[in-house]
């Protein structure tokens, strides 16, 4: 499986496990075993932190972001401290350890320390199972997509802690508001990715890389629609726009967080990033070819392409951070029971039909193109058939306002002949 | 969940501090779940006691107050009180005058729409990106204004009988490259908001005005005209010569919070119509006549209303042949437009509260005063 | 040190008995859910428990029963859930001493 | 089943869940007891996981801690304030003997008995599983999947409000 240029050697920096296992051979000769043990992936746990998560927070995060929505926006973004504003992450890291954190009198102390710590574990664990490269992942665990899931799910206790124990009203909103959200959307991002996990057969992370390397293909190509669910499950349960309804500025002021300032709040902020990061580097993973590029793995680093990947896709929560409004909590709510968990058992129905035809009659991989065709040509007909189903012809419905010339009464609507439908 | 169970009511504020309270306004809504059972508005907080400070100064000190009510709309706020001084004393007001004060309202119409569209799309949750792209167009209005009076928000331009200053060399010239720049970011808007799926689905069926509600309020101004009443006192009550120029009233169909953002928009659009007509035959001649600093108009009384971005902006004056007036009354369309706001939000989601008060485009200053 | 079935099986013995307790004294039926929740676990950790260290041919019995175990309790906790919230909207409380009556 | 790395982690898991699940106990908020039952969550599936039953350690995360603690969260959150309260009735002292007396009983059985033990992994893992629940336990496994739509169709029958059943009836 790994016709793979990389070798062993520890300069090798298309495989950074190479670099890993000689500090660790070298460690086992120096301290006892049990040590190393720990030291080890102490001593991982930082290079990933240093290489990874610490400059993809900061500058993807937040610079990365506030430069590019500055850019959307018509304006600067932050170019005042150091070249270019790129120290400004780390004045604002500053700053922030430099504020009080308050606490409301009223307040439940413990939970709502607790709660911000809550809320970076999860961020952290969430890493363990992404595949940087062939042999660059922490723990290959062959449910690793069970693990993301699972994982997931749990900063939402932690956002529920955080609105709960401000004894604030807006903030409770938000707490009821995000657990209302995120069990809704879990589902549909349940059989979504279990649609993906039909077909390729496994439920491992690496497996997926390695199944999308084999074919060749990337998942989005074949199983869109899981995509789509994928994507709209995991910004809704990731609070980004345009279903950030736990923390909606115009209408809770901050949501959960109203009442958190300085580094509690500085966590919850840092942790979104990392969320969102890992979130992309899931989607990187599963839909994307994760480290693999078509053969150019061999080359290039593969964790470079990874990492490139993730930007990618988190240019795209960016990007709809920047220019979508926010839906109301019914319609998000509506649309996952009602449109977002059809079409996910619909597309698992499809999947699990062409798996069972892939396998009982021994096709070749290429067939996986077919399936791809038929699942974009049903992703284009459920939406064709849904606009029917609820008459939406966004080409009749006026965008502007009717013009008269004269002042007058009321005027009422012509509906009839060819009238716009509203 | 919310829509199932029945949960304890409780109060909650909305305002005095809330970011999308325009200015200091409060709302105390009872809620229950996401659903508001009962709302009542709280004003006040910015009361400044003008119409009562403005019976001890004379007719031309005044003009400054009329700044600092709708501070988002400071020239159209001049135009209607010194139509009202000029009803009073029985002044005319030179066609160079007349062409120039259509100018400047229909420009402050475009910054104070700008202001509201982009206000109204950051309620829906838009995170600034509307806001930002008509602040940018907002400001280069504000320059021309700056360019004009000195003055970039509280422009104390109109005077008695006139305006205050001669335009600036340039000024033709800056209002028509500024205009196809307005133009464009209003497309942009009509493109970025008012087609987007997501927008449609938060404004379109909010806070249903109905023209019955509408007239029985009397609202005025983008709430009236949302309902689908054609009505525009530029149109039905001309003034400062609106009647030379083409533009047409745009009505809305159902009366809710998009009817009216759409109506901003086009009317945008037909104030540039407006200002090209205006900036196309200019006439020359004074800007102003000459009217005394004390003026004293005969007693009695005069009432003189225009079309303020907001809707109809009244003066209503008594002269009791002094310096000063005997009472001094503003009729402010966001107080009137805001009355049915209870009715807007009773029975809706504290979401929709948010756009159907940002949708009727409330400037604090003007409801205070 | 070696760990054995002893070990797992004297957490869930302990847990259990936890959980009985609270589901036997708790005033607030919430409460009581939580101990049932409790028992709940403590009776899958036995059966993952034998499932790893019992001697048989068919382990994987444990695991398929803790998996059902699991469903059954996701549509517990719903539905005993939804009779919280209907029993405190028919009767104004959800603590079990004050629901006497048997009529509804 | 031997290791430090594994006997330290037993250890600590068991501390954590018995400590959490006492916490459910004497914690008078009703919130906190949810949160400490969270803890308790999370360990035992800690345990599943140092039992190797890695599927089922996520599905009892992605289930009790992500659904049933959340649901538990919300209905509190939905009963009023004065429903929040989390202590005892008057039974409180039957139950604590009646508890202490059952875990004596089944720990004296436990060590009592002389169980047919092996230390072969038995190599359980998710793909087993899902074969076996779709081969020998066929039944239950649909069965199952009536019983959840019989739950989700029965919590929303119980929690709909009178009104609205009236409003259905008569349109």
């Amino acid at each position: 499986m790994l016709s793979f240029l990389a070798t062993d050697h520890w300069y090798d920096l298309r495989d950074l496990a190479n670099l890993y296992r000689v500090v660790l051979e070298g460690l086992d000769h120096i301290f006892p075993t049990g040590l190393v043990y720990v030291l080890t992936a102490l001593l991982g746990f930082i290079a990933f932190f240093v290489v990874f998560v610490l400059p993809s927070q900061l500058y993807v995060g937040v610079y990365g972001e506030r430069r590019l929505i500055g850019r959307m926006q018509a304006r600067q973004g932050p170019n005042r401290v150091g070249p270019l504003g790129l120290l400004q992450p780390v004045a604002d890291a500053i700053k922030l350890l430099q504020k009080e954190a308050l606490t409301p009198r009223s307040a439940d102390r413990l939970i709502m320390w607790a709660a911000p710590v809550l809320f970076v574990a999860p961020a952290i664990l969430i890493f363990a199972v992404i595949p940087f490269g062939p042999r660059m992942v922490f723990a290959d665990i062959p449910v690793s997509l069970m693990y993301f899931l699972a994982i997931s799910s749990l900063p939402v206790i932690a956002s529920f802690m955080a609105g709960w124990s401000s004894n604030n009203k807006y903030s409770l909103f938000g707490a009821m508001r995000i657990v209302a959200m995120s069990i809704s959307y879990e589902i549909p991002l349940v059989l979504g990715l279990l649609a993906v996990s039909v077909l390729s057969g496994t439920m491992s992370l690496q497996g997926m890389v390695y199944w999308q390397q084999d074919i060749p293909t990337w998942m989005i190509l074949i199983q869109p629609i899981a995509f789509a669910v994928y994507f709209i499950g995991v910004s809704a349960e990731l609070n980004r726009t345009p279903t950030d309804i736990a923390e909606a500025e115009s209408e809770i002021v901050a949501g959960y967080l109203t009442e958190y300032s300085g580094m509690r709040w500085g966590l919850f902020y840092g942790m979104d990033i990392a969320y969102a990061l890992g979130a992309s580097a899931f989607a990187a993973t599963i839909f994307f070819g994760g480290w693999s590029l078509f053969g150019l793995e061999q080359w290039v680093p593969p964790w470079l392409i990874f990492i490139l990947k993730t930007y990618l896709f988190y240019f795209v929560f960016i990007w709809t951070r920047g220019t979508l409004p926010r839906l109301r909590i019914d319609q998000l709510m509506s649309f996952a029971w009602k449109f977002l968990l059809p079409i996910a058992l619909i597309n698992l129905l499809v999947v699990a039909v062409e798996r069972l035809i892939w396998t009982s009659n021994d096709l070749p991989d290429a067939i996986v193109w077919a399936f791809g065709a038929v699942n974009i040509v049903l992703m284009v007909g459920i939406v064709f058939i849904w606009a029917k189903v609820f008459k939406y012809d966004p080409k009749k419905r006026p965008t502007k306002p009717r013009l008269v010339n004269e002042p007058g009464g009321y005027r009422p609507v012509d509906l009839e002949q060819g009238g716009p439908s509203l | 969940m919310s829509e199932i169970v029945k949960t304890e009511p409780f109060v909650m504020n909305i305002g005095p501090q809330h970011p999308s309270t325009h200015g200091v306004f409060r709302v105390k809504v009872t809620v229950d779940g996401e659903q508001i059972t009962d709302a009542e508005m709280v004003i006040g907080y910015l009361h400044r006691s003008m119409e009562k400070l403005a019976e001890e100064r004379t007719y031309t000190q005044n003009i400054p107050f009329t700044d600092r009510t709708d501070y988002l709309s400071s020239m159209s706020n001049n135009l209607g009180y010194c139509l009202a001084v000029e009803k009073l004393g029985g002044l005319s007001v030179p066609a160079r005058g007349q062409a120039i004060r259509v100018i400047m309202a229909e420009l402050q119409r475009l910054a104070s729409h700008c202001m509201g569209a982009g206000a109204f799309a950051n309620d829906t949750g838009a995170w600034q990106t509307p806001v930002m792209w008509f602040n940018r167009e907002r400001e280069r209005i504000l320059d021309i204004f700056e360019m004009t009076s000195g003055a970039r928000l509280t422009c104390n331009y109109m005077r008695i009988g006139g305006v205050a200053f001669e335009l600036r060399s340039g000024f033709e010239e800056a209002v028509r490259n500024l205009l196809p720049r307005l133009q464009q970011t209003i497309a942009d808007g009509q493109e970025l908001l008012a087609e987007n799926e997501i927008f449609i689905a938060r404004a379109r069926d909010v806070a249903v005005v109905s023209p019955e509600t509408a007239i029985g309020a009397s609202l005025t101004g983008p709430m009236l005209r949302g309902s689908g009443v054609a009505w525009d006192i530029r149109k039905a009550d001309p003034y400062s010569g609106y009647e030379k120029y083409d533009f047409q009233i745009p009505i809305g169909y159902k009366g809710d919070a998009y009817d009216r953002f759409t109506v901003r928009l086009e009317e945008m659009r037909q104030s540039i119509k407006i200002v090209e007509q205006a900036l196309d035959d200019l006439p020359g001649g004074p800007h102003s006549t000459e009217v005394p600093l004390a003026f004293r108009p005969p007693a009695g009384e005069a009432y003189a209303r225009i079309e303020s971005p907001r809707g109809e902006l009244g003066y209503y004056l008594i002269s009791d042949g002094g310096p000063s007036p005997f009472r001094f009354h503003i009729r402010p369309p966001s107080l009137i437009n805001l009355s049915v706001l209870k009715e807007m939000t009773v029975g809706a989601s504290v979401a929709d509260a948010i756009i159907a008060l940002g949708s009727v485009d409330i400037v604090v200053g003007e409801i205070d005063r | 040190m070696t760990l054995t079935l002893e070990h797992f099986l004297t957490v869930s013995i302990l847990l259990f008995a936890m959980g009985l307790v609270i589901a036997l004294s708790k005033r607030n039926s919430i409460g009581i859910l939580m101990g049932v929740e409790l028992m709940l676990n403590a009776v899958n950790l036995v059966l993952i428990t034998f499932a790893r260290f019992g001697e048989s041919t068919m382990s994987i019995t444990g695991h398929a029963f803790v998996a059902f175990i699991i469903t059954v309790a996701a549509a517990e906790a719903a539905v005993a859930l939804a009779l919280v919230i209907s029993v405190y909207r028919t009767r104004g409380t959800i603590e079990v001493d004050r629901l006497k009556l048997l009529r509804f | 089943m031997s290791g430090f790395g594994i006997t330290v982690a037993f250890w600590i898991l068991a501390a954590l869940t018995l400590a959490s699940a006492g916490g459910v106990m004497a914690s008078r908020n009703l919130i906190h007891a949810v949160l400490f039952l969270i803890v308790a969550f999370l360990g035992v599936s800690g345990f599943f996981i140092l039992l190797s039953a890695d599927f089922l350690a996520m599905a009892q995360i992605i289930i009790y801690v992500g659904a049933i603690s959340v649901l538990i969260l919300f209905a509190i959150v939905l009963t009023p304030r004065a429903e929040r309260d989390n202590s005892e009735t008057s039974m409180v002292l039957p139950a604590l003997l009646l508890g202490t007396t059952l875990a004596a009983v089944l720990l004296f059985v436990l060590y009592d008995a002389n169980w047919n033990v092996t230390n072969v992994e038995p190599g359980l893992s998710a793909e087993v599983l899902g074969s076996a629940l779709l081969s020998v336990w066929v039944l239950p496994f649909e069965l199952a999947s009536v019983l959840l739509t019989a739950a989700l169709v029965g919590a929303l029958m119980i929690v709909r409000r009178q009104e609205d059943e009236e409003g259905d009836s008569a349109s």
